[in-house]
């Protein structure tokens, strides 16, 4: 257990990232208002974020722009946070399109809680 | 919005921060940032524009139709950057292997298509987020 | 729905738990001979410059070792302009137009 | 070749322009039906004699990577010869009985449609092909059962399909165990399993019994038969007494002798269990039958009880047990066909379904009670009827097993038949009846032709049992 | 120039569908021709995946396309072999006819021009990702590609304009981005220890290195399957799919159920065996698991599908229960299985078209929604009904239709497997597909209708509907080289080769 613990304050980022993960989780499947299962998966995915990133990091490298002069320098490795740049535009579309489906439903029912909805949906006639 | 100081400054502010964003698009091959950190900056400018003179102002600024436009041809324009190692008989997408010339490292006209797919992704980039930010504010029609 | 979220926090328990052991297990933090920092990142941060002849290997990655992926990136960002259009735009039939 | 595709396209080929032809036209309905079942009878009377004579007649194809193959043996024919021939009788009753009744085309349709599924069963070459047309049988009979379209009829339907559906997945199951361990399915050529032996065939084998069970309505599976009697009458003659029930009991007698082989299923252990099943079966079936007071329904349980006679003879695994088998699927099957046939001369012309309402009936149709109480002779097992010798050979058989005590049930079981039976016939001359009171529904003399024409065919073969003799004596050379 | 499209053409299917989408919305008003380009490209697209096949069914050796001329670990490939050759023609064929219903018929689902022009953006956009996902070779692509299909599945869903389709789309798009996260976590997992993110590399790193980590391996397999089980409606994990299937536009539901949930299994099936490996698998029992899940999923959707009174939900939960039977033949890992698995995919993928299809037309022309209202309709519509009752035997597994050549395999492979279990299961399941579906056919054919003047749909409709039902019993009859490719393609994947 001890080890796990030392094993776990090593790799610190990736524990912070499990609890990011879990707590997101958490609040996707339990709360009911929109907004927040929305944050909840942003949160998840900041999380794994947060891995790969920090998988691609090295201690005392820098940023991977080459720059002349000198030539000692250690770049962190590159590709995690191009992977990550494509990854933050796809959460902001996937953000996008959940607000618009929110504000439509908002529209709609006039509230953004999943269950309120639920039970409004019974009354609300095709149209 | 009614507040006179907030227009005059973002007068002043906007069209900077506008070309700063169109900066860091040209210069994202050869410094931090790039052309989706540009386009971000780029379109919150006109957001930002909108925000304070209104959704209708800056409609008038950039046009349903332009926008569309931009959209779907700055997609196809990466397309067509493509193509062009296919029309040189390499792979789909390949630069340097088409023979482009990649210019000399550093300077603004370096990296071949690279600079040019960033500008076209920066400027659909902006555009994609004006859409966004006009169609999740327009009412119920 | 009481019984949901019970059931919900015994699920989220167990998965923090295995990626808990997880985490530890991974390659440890910041080190530069993990299996990551291979040939594959040596090829990008060394040979960047002549492939590409651009100084931030970022971008030579993003749009020309992996153009591919950003390809479809922007496609992303296409796809959900798109679907908001459609989801918040032009409620009415053909015909009332 | 040639005819054994004209027997089978026969059916369906008129089951097609009956569905097509137009409105018009309906008056010639009856002829087109007439037409095709006879060519499916002459067809495969002919199919009949060139498999008699030794001649092979092979239709094999390729079919979604899978072989199906069309292949009558002596069994096959037989079968074919009893259900294309009742086919036509039937035919000629539902003229009477159909008339101007609704429904007529979808009724016609699927009839003869099934016509053609029972044939192709019957010629079936291997077990694919045996498969495929017993799934089809099930699914081209269901309209038939659910013609009244009453909620009770679509219940009785939604049980049929349900029940033959489960069966026919368990005998999937077994198809594909028995082609992934032998890895071929033809039945020409001696019995798959030939050679084979093994302690995982008892379950196989129990696996093909319950699966082809459902339709042959041994015990525990037999509750959609009954149930299907909301049928119309010629239906349930036909098919719920004939045609449907036999395809099961073929499919059994088709996996004990073509499929696992006699001297293979002698060695298991599941073959000491199966005819005291069998027993069980005739004797439950015919004591439930004594309890039934709609008509219908009392033949429903004894044709339940009276299947098991001809499994009982497959399961002695004895050949007068397998001649006892063929004999009882000839005769029985004519019997019981004239059974049906007089409950529903019955039914139509005085509108009693209950046998206690039965009083005197017997003094308005004469014709057809002389009928019935000829066939009740018949189902006890007297002389000098055809089923007389079904029983004859069956107890032979299975006093040549060992197992006397299986004589004794088929005795007592004949007597249960005549407890059951022998009542209706007296209840029906007792009393007073006039005409007056009822309306006739139906032609009463297409109904009563073929009823006759089929108690004299039955007394015939009685008495010169010669004549169907060659066949079984064929059977048992085939696989023997 | 020709020799130029020949070699490129592994790209070009995937991209010409994405060209044609971005230029569409410019011409939005101009409906014809917008689904003039629509039909155009499908079948282009279905020539190019035609002619791809043809290749690698020839030659027998997988078609490798390194993007941008980078090499294998560097930069993005993407491989044709069997499989993918298999899986582009299933979606190029399910997407013409689909394309074709959508025809002139969407004004009332959708609502005005520019929708509709939006919905077929969608649409295409779909399918180009559909396609991306057969041909790649990457994970990270992988994920990308998932997120460009999940966006559009979303879309199409909520483009019908009810607030039903609203409320299921955020559903949808809720538990798809969970599952797709889970997905990047997965491949964060696999790439953090193998530092590889072609699949080729990363198997063979992966399988030379799994022991120092083995719980890390453990939780990748889990985030596979849980985030692809949540994509492609494994059965604890459906519940987001009965509203969206049901709500969307008819045509969207056809290509939801029949394409679009099969991409993500093809997906879960090249990440379980490429990057994986079977032996990997059997190490860690993930076979056991899919087993069990496709059994129960199996039960558990039939009879979920057999209380639904609506038509289209009760289709959607078919389509819960028919996943299962595909997770199934996936844990067996033999030959047979796979060929069963990959086949039944690909007649699940018409079939289910064919009845959706079918039931919008009947929605349609009726306005019925549930299925006990549909008395007489086979004789008002009959070409419908006839595709649905084509559809529902198929589905049943009678023989003659394509669906039995899959459970025939599968059961084949489940006694090669030694598993008795599944074959239980396959037929209890088919039994349970003909008790909810048959009854649909029995109201239609065998209950009076009542004196209204419904219709077939439209000429360029029926044609649809006769091409599926045709292809559902062509598959059934002469599968030929289709199960020979199927064959080579489960050979591919347990790298017998």
């Amino acid at each position: 257990m001890s080890i796990l613990l030392e094993k776990l304050i090593i790799n610190y980022p990736y524990s912070i990232a499990v609890v990011l993960f879990i707590i997101g989780a958490l609040t996707v499947l339990t709360r009911s208002s929109l907004f927040k299962k929305l944050l909840g998966i942003n949160i998840m995915e900041t999380a794994v974020f947060l891995i790969f990133i920090a998988a691609g990091n090295i201690r005392g490298g820098t940023e991977p722009i080459l720059s002349e002069g000198n030539p000692g320098t250690v770049y962190i490795n590159p590709l995690p946070s191009a992977l990550m740049l494509t990854g933050i535009v796809v959460s902001v579309s996937v953000t996008a399109f959940a607000l618009a489906l929110i504000i439509r439903l908002h529209r709609t029912y006039g509230t953004t809680d999943a269950n309120c909805i639920a039970q409004m949906r019974k009354e609300v006639i095709d149209r | 919005m009614k507040d006179f100081i907030l227009k005059r400054i973002s007068a002043i502010i906007l069209p900077f921060i506008c070309i700063y964003g169109f900066y860091v698009i040209l210069h994202g091959h050869i410094s931090p940032g790039g052309s989706f950190a540009g386009g971000i900056i780029v379109g919150l400018s006109f957001i930002a524009f909108s925000t304070v003179y209104g959704t209708e102002k800056g409609r008038s600024k950039l046009p349903e139709k332009v926008l569309i436009w931009i959209e779907s041809y700055g997609t196809l324009w990466y397309g067509i950057m493509g193509m062009v190692g296919i029309v040189k008989g390499v792979p789909f997408l390949a630069n340097k292997l088409a023979g482009i010339n990649l210019g000399e490292p550093g300077t603004l006209s370096s990296g071949g298509l690279i600079s040019l797919i960033g500008i076209g992704v920066g400027i659909r980039v902006a555009s994609t987020m004006v859409t966004l930010f006009f169609t999740l504010m327009e009412e119920e029609s | 729905m009481k019984i949901r979220n019970l059931l919900i926090l015994l699920v989220a328990l167990l998965a923090s738990y295995g990626m808990l052991i997880a985490a530890a297990e991974l390659p440890p933090y910041g080190i530069p001979d993990n299996p990551i920092h291979n040939q594959v990142s040596e090829r990008y941060v060394n040979g960047a410059l002549e492939d590409t002849g651009v100084p931030n290997i970022v971008t030579a990655i993003v749009l020309d070792y992996r153009a591919y992926d950003t390809m479809f990136e922007t496609i992303v960002l296409f796809t959900a302009a798109i679907a908001v259009v459609i989801t918040l735009k032009s409620w009415k039939k053909a015909g009332e137009r | 070749m040639l005819y054994l595709v004209l027997a089978l396209s026969s059916g369906v080929v008129g089951g097609l322009i009956i569905a097509l032809m137009p409105n018009v036209i309906n008056h010639l309905r009856k002829y087109i039906v007439l037409l095709f079942s006879t060519s499916g009878m002459l067809f495969s009377w002919k199919v009949a004699s060139l498999v008699f004579a030794g001649e092979s007649v092979r239709l094999s194809c390729e079919v979604g990577g899978m072989g199906f193959c069309i292949d009558p043996d002596p069994l096959g024919a037989i079968f074919g010869l009893i259900a294309s021939t009742l086919w036509l009788f039937t035919a000629v009753y539902s003229f009477g009985y159909m008339d101007e009744k609704h429904k007529q085309r979808t009724y016609y349709t699927f009839f003869l449609m099934s016509l053609s599924m029972t044939l192709g069963v019957a010629f079936s070459g291997n077990l694919l092909a045996l498969y495929l047309f017993y799934e089809l049988l099930t699914f081209s009979t269901y309209p038939l059962v659910i013609h009244e379209r009453s909620s009770e009829a679509v219940k009785a339907g939604a049980k049929y399909i349900l029940y033959s559906l489960s069966g026919a997945g368990a005998i999937l199951i077994a198809v594909v165990i028995t082609y992934s361990w032998s890895g071929k399915l033809d039945f020409t050529g001696g019995p798959i399993f030939a050679g084979f032996t093994g302690a995982g065939f008892n379950w196989l084998l129990a696996l093909f019994i319950v699966g082809f069970g459902v339709k042959a309505a041994i015990m525990p599976l037999h509750r959609w038969l009954p149930a299907a009697m909301v049928a119309p009458t010629p239906v349930s003659a036909l098919l719920h007494a004939v045609a449907v029930v036999y395809s099961g009991v073929f499919g059994i007698l088709r996996v004990i002798y073509s499929v696992f082989g006699h001297e293979l299923v002698r060695q298991l252990r599941i073959s000491r269990v199966l005819p005291w099943i069998a027993a069980f079966t005739i004797l439950a079936g015919i004591i439930i039958a004594t309890r039934q007071d709609i008509l219908k329904r009392r033949l429903a349980y004894q044709t339940v009880s009276h299947l098991s006679y001809i499994l009982l003879g497959a399961f002695t695994l004895q050949e007068w047990g397998l001649a006892g088998a063929i004999m009882h699927m000839i005769s029985y099957s004519t019997l019981k066909i004239t059974l049906f046939f007089c409950a529903g001369i019955i039914a139509e012309q005085t509108g009693e379904t209950k046998i206690d309402g039965m009083s005197g009936i017997g003094w308005l149709l004469p014709k057809t009670m002389a009928a019935f109480s000829v066939a009740t002779m018949g189902m006890i097992g007297m002389m000098p009827l055809n089923t007389f010798w079904g029983k004859y050979y069956l107890m032979k058989g299975s006093v040549a097993g060992g197992k006397w005590p299986l004589a004794l049930v088929l005795i007592g079981s004949g007597i249960i038949n005549a407890i059951c039976f022998v009542p209706v016939i007296i209840n029906s001359f007792k009393g007073e009846r006039s005409m007056q009171n009822y309306e006739q529904g139906g032609k009463v003399n297409l109904m009563l032709a073929p009823t006759v024409f089929l108690v004299v065919t039955a007394l015939i073969i009685g008495i010169f049992p010669g004549l169907v003799w060659p066949g079984v004596q064929a059977v048992i050379n085939c696989f023997y | 120039m020709i020799s130029s499209i020949t070699t490129n053409l592994p790209v070009f299917v995937v991209i010409a569908p994405l060209f044609v989408a971005f230029i569409l919305t410019t011409f939005a008003r101009r409906i014809r021709l917008v689904e003039g380009f629509v039909i155009f490209i499908e079948v282009l697209g279905l020539t190019g995946a035609g002619i791809l096949a043809v290749n690698v069914f020839i030659k027998n050796i997988p078609i490798i396309y390194q993007m941008g001329g980078w090499s294998a670990p560097w930069g993005i490939e993407l491989k044709i072999g069997n499989l993918s050759a298999f899986f582009l023609l299933v979606v190029a064929f399910v997407s013409v006819p689909v394309s074709l219903f959508a025809v002139n018929n969407l004004s009332d689902e959708v609502g005005g021009k520019e929708r509709v022009t939006r919905f077929y953006v969608l649409y295409l956009l779909l399918g180009g990702a559909m396609a991306g996902m057969a041909v790649t070779n990457d994970l990270f692509n992988v994920f990308v590609l998932v997120e460009v299909a999940t966006l559009s599945c979303c879309g199409l869903v909520s483009s019908r304009n009810r607030p039903q389709a609203a409320e299921a789309a955020f559903t949808y798009l809720i538990m798809a981005t969970l599952g797709s996260t889970l997905v990047l976590g997965g491949i964060g997992f696999i790439y953090i220890i193998t530092g590889h993110l072609n699949m080729g590399f990363a198997y063979e790193e992966l399988n030379r290195i799994w022991q120092n980590s083995p719980h890390v391996v453990w939780m990748a397999f889990s985030f596979m399957l849980v985030g692809f089980g949540v994509k492609s409606a494994l059965f604890p994990l459906h519940i987001w799919l009965p509203d969206a299937h049901s709500a969307a536009p008819s045509p969207a539901s056809a290509i939801l159920s029949g394409v679009a949930v099969k991409g993500y299994l093809i997906c879960l099936l090249k990440i379980l065996y490429r990057v994986f490996g079977h032996t990997l698998m059997q190490e860690f029992a993930v076979h056991r698991i899919l087993v069990l899940a496709g059994t129960v999923a199996i039960i558990a959707g039939s009879i979920l599908a057999l209380t639904q009174v609506e038509l289209k939900r009760r289709l959607a939960f078919s389509t819960v229960a028919q996943v299962g039977y595909i997770i199934l033949g996936m844990g067996l890992v033999n030959i047979k299985g796979l060929t069963g698995t990959l086949f039944y995919l690909a007649s699940h993928a018409v079939i289910k078209s064919t009845l959706f299809l079918a039931a919008g037309a009947i929605i349609a022309a009726t306005g019925k929604k549930n299925i006990n209202e549909l008395a007489g309709i086979g004789r008002k519509m009959p070409i419908t009904m006839a595709a649905f009752t084509i559809g529902s035997l198929g589905l049943t597994g009678i023989p003659l239709f394509s669906g039995f050549i899959g459970k025939w395999n599968l059961i084949l492979g489940s006694l090669e497997s030694g598993n008795i279990i599944p074959i239980a299961v396959i037929i209890v399941g088919s039994v349970l597909c003909a008790a909810y579906l048959f009854p649909i056919v029995r109201v239609a054919y065998f209950e009076p209708a009542p004196e209204e003047d419904w219709k077939d749909p439209g000429f360029t409709q029926k044609i649809a509907l006769i091409m599926l039902a045709s292809a559902v019993v062509i598959l059934g009859i002469i599968p030929g080289p289709f199960l020979e490719l199927a064959e080579r393609a489960a050979a591919e994947l347990l790298m017998l080769r």
